[in-house]
């Protein structure tokens, strides 16, 4: 093994601890390589010794875990770095809520029944996020070309959403209903108040100004909801 | 089909390979007579037979074909690089004349073909008929090249079309690189997660239904989540490769219902073709197992 | 500004680099101190460009885009570390990169500009695509009848194309007309009339004129080759 090669396995190596996010084992790391290029274990164990080596006096050092090797944030840093996460958390996009929604109603199901589903690609960071929050797991793969993982909830998510048992969500018709009950009780309401004003015309001129005077100052792009539009 | 990068040069391809087979008994029997009748009177004169190679296009071949252009632009883009002509300098009555034979061709074969396919012919045509128009006769406007718009046009879509391959080939992320991270000593996490409230969740499954019809199937609506739930749970539970007893997954202590959804949740992963349930002999033990790995 | 105090800079903007996992702006580095120990800007500059450089050789490399630095796997080890995830990356559509295209170089554009290009309708799937992956957003809607959303890229989009500004896009192939074509070769013609003549000072005039000519070549959306370095 010439020093050339031995920087090579080193760096890959490097990038993949960095990459997966995750603690990956000597074998993990030997099985991103194809088998004529494959290092042997030993060649493995060293490499990872020379980075541990090269973390020196860094930021971040080589750590093994019970599940294999990752970096970590050195402790001496940690109370700076901590502040990152300081701030509010953002929200999740409607893609992710989306999906999650998707598998609770679904499970067990796999990415590609999701896209089928919502008519879209669904982005891997969204599956990860759903993964890394501990909301969905993986119950298996599908026996189909690809063998793609199938996707299900998790006591977590129960516990999150304080329900006992996924029954307690309601079921897809009354959700169709939620919709439609929302809409009539709208339509109520929108009658109710051209019935009270004694003269229909007027009403009908001041929506249509109020209109015309909500328009400039509204975002174009933000989709008002019902309560701002019809009322105000 | 459309994911292909390069899609018009693979139908070239495609077509070449089988015209250098099967053109014979395509030519003859695999094609409608409508087919063969239209192109010669396109052809001043010359048989069907004489048309070149690389332009027949095998009926195969043709919804192929369909797909891997990305409108009469792009057809007519790959017209002319096949010809060896610059957009600048096109020979529109030999372009026209292809495009007229491929978009023959097509409707023979009775494909639906967009609306903007028919558009490009007529405007071919007009720049055609325009071309042999006398000079003197526009004299009185500026003297313009009745091409002039379509080459504009050629060439906007053409510098896009590289745009695209070159944003394509710019390093990206997960498939060229990855963000490199690296994890936290003990820190509370937790936090730091955005709260999802309940009512969000139900509001962005309404959003899916509303675009996907998931209420056509009446199966949907009846079905009990608690099925679903004890789905997962076997599938999970399913050691890899190997049986499980058919009993070990129920319980006593979830009673007469446990059973029931249990048993539900198998019914329905065997529809699935997700699991299988074998019996090696009469009265004996039943064993599942997962039809899937890991 | 020792040399100790330096180097613990150095290792906390390293760490929380790798501990954010998402690209942090110069300001939000800073942040991450106290008020009594914020090192000024240009300390915090010439920190990354220390990183950047310890980064020589390794399997990581440290990167500008949009949002600010982040440290990323190199290309070339990329193979190898791509095997440690299951999903292989997702392809897009020709349809789908050419209207991305558009609304990169072209924004702020309509989907009906877009068309016009293209020479054919942009399906809605295309569009849902690309507004979900956050690489485009609606920035205004034009004053035109049916008032049509305007695209435009997002700083998601640069971020995952690893740019740290539109410029850095590849350049656009020129466009050519025919009138520009015809007075080319008229000046062509006429520089080889003017080569024949034995008089030097007409021959170097015509040098000169050639120089010129030669600039409207260079397309003007070129200002910056894409091999940008990260700093400069």
């Amino acid at each position: 093994m010439n020093e050339e090669n031995l920087k090579r396995i080193q760096n890959i190596v490097e990038a993949a601890l960095l990459a997966a996010g995750r603690p990956l084992t000597v074998d993990q790391l030997r099985d991103l390589f194809e088998d004529h290029e494959r290092p042997p274990r030993q060649v493995l164990e060293h490499v990872l010794m020379l980075l541990d080596e090269s973390c020196m006096g860094r930021g971040f050092e080589l750590k093994k875990v019970a599940s294999g090797y990752r970096f970590q944030i050195r402790q001496d840093v940690a109370p700076w770095v901590r502040r990152l996460f300081e701030e509010k958390p953002q929200r999740y996009s409607r893609a992710t809520l989306e999906t999650l929604a998707l598998i609770a109603y679904r499970q067990p199901i796999t990415r590609g029944e999701i896209e089928d589903i919502r008519g879209v690609t669904v982005s891997s960071n969204i599956i990860r996020t759903l993964l890394e929050r501990e909301w969905v797991r993986i119950v298996g793969h599908k026996d189909v070309p690809g063998r793609p993982a199938m996707y299900a909830t998790t006591r977590q998510f129960l516990d999150y959403f304080n329900l006992s048992s996924l029954d307690e969500l309601p079921p897809l018709a009354e959700i169709r209903d939620l919709e439609e009950i929302g809409r009539e009780i709208e339509q109520e309401i929108q009658a109710e108040i051209q019935f009270d004003t004694p003269d229909g015309a007027v009403q009908e001129a001041a929506d249509a100004e109020g209109v015309s005077e909500l328009s400039p100052d509204t975002s174009p792009d933000a989709n008002l909801s019902p309560e701002t539009t019809t009322f105000h | 089909m459309t994911e292909s990068d390069s899609g018009a040069g693979a139908v070239q391809e495609a077509a070449l390979d089988v015209t250098d087979t099967d053109l014979p008994e395509a030519g003859t029997a695999g094609m409608p007579s409508a087919t063969a009748e239209e192109p010669i009177a396109k052809v001043d004169g010359k048989p069907f037979a004489e048309l070149p190679q690389d332009l027949y296009i095998p009926p195969d071949a043709l919804a192929v074909f369909l797909e891997a252009f990305e409108g009469p632009l792009d057809l007519l883009l790959y017209l002319i690089r096949r010809q060896n002509m610059n957009i600048l300098d096109i020979d529109v009555s030999e372009i026209t004349r292809q495009y007229m034979e491929y978009i023959s061709a097509v409707e023979a074969m009775r494909f639906e073909l967009a609306a903007e396919y028919l558009v490009m012919a007529a405007t071919l045509a007009e720049i055609k008929s325009r071309m042999l128009l006398p000079r003197q006769e526009v004299e009185e406007e500026e003297e313009v090249d009745p091409r002039a718009d379509l080459i504009r046009r050629l060439q906007q879509y053409e510098r896009f079309k590289k745009a695209a391959e070159d944003v394509d080939a710019l390093p990206r992320m997960e498939r060229d690189t990855f963000s490199g991270s690296a994890a936290l000593p003990e820190l509370p996490r937790g936090s730091a997660q955005p709260p999802v409230d309940l009512r969000e969740l139900l509001l962005a499954l309404q959003g899916v239904l509303q675009r996907a019809d998931l209420f056509t199937s009446h199966q949907v609506e009846k079905e009990r989540l608690s099925t679903r739930e004890r789905m997962s749970f076997i599938l999970s539970a399913l050691p890899p490769d190997r049986f499980m007893p058919f009993e070990a997954l129920f319980t006593r202590e979830e009673g007469r219902l446990g059973v029931v959804v249990t048993f539900l949740a198998m019914l329905e992963l065997v529809k699935e073709q997700l699991i299988e349930i074998v019996q090696a002999e009469a009265l004996g033990a039943i064993h599942l197992r997962a039809r899937l790995s890991n």
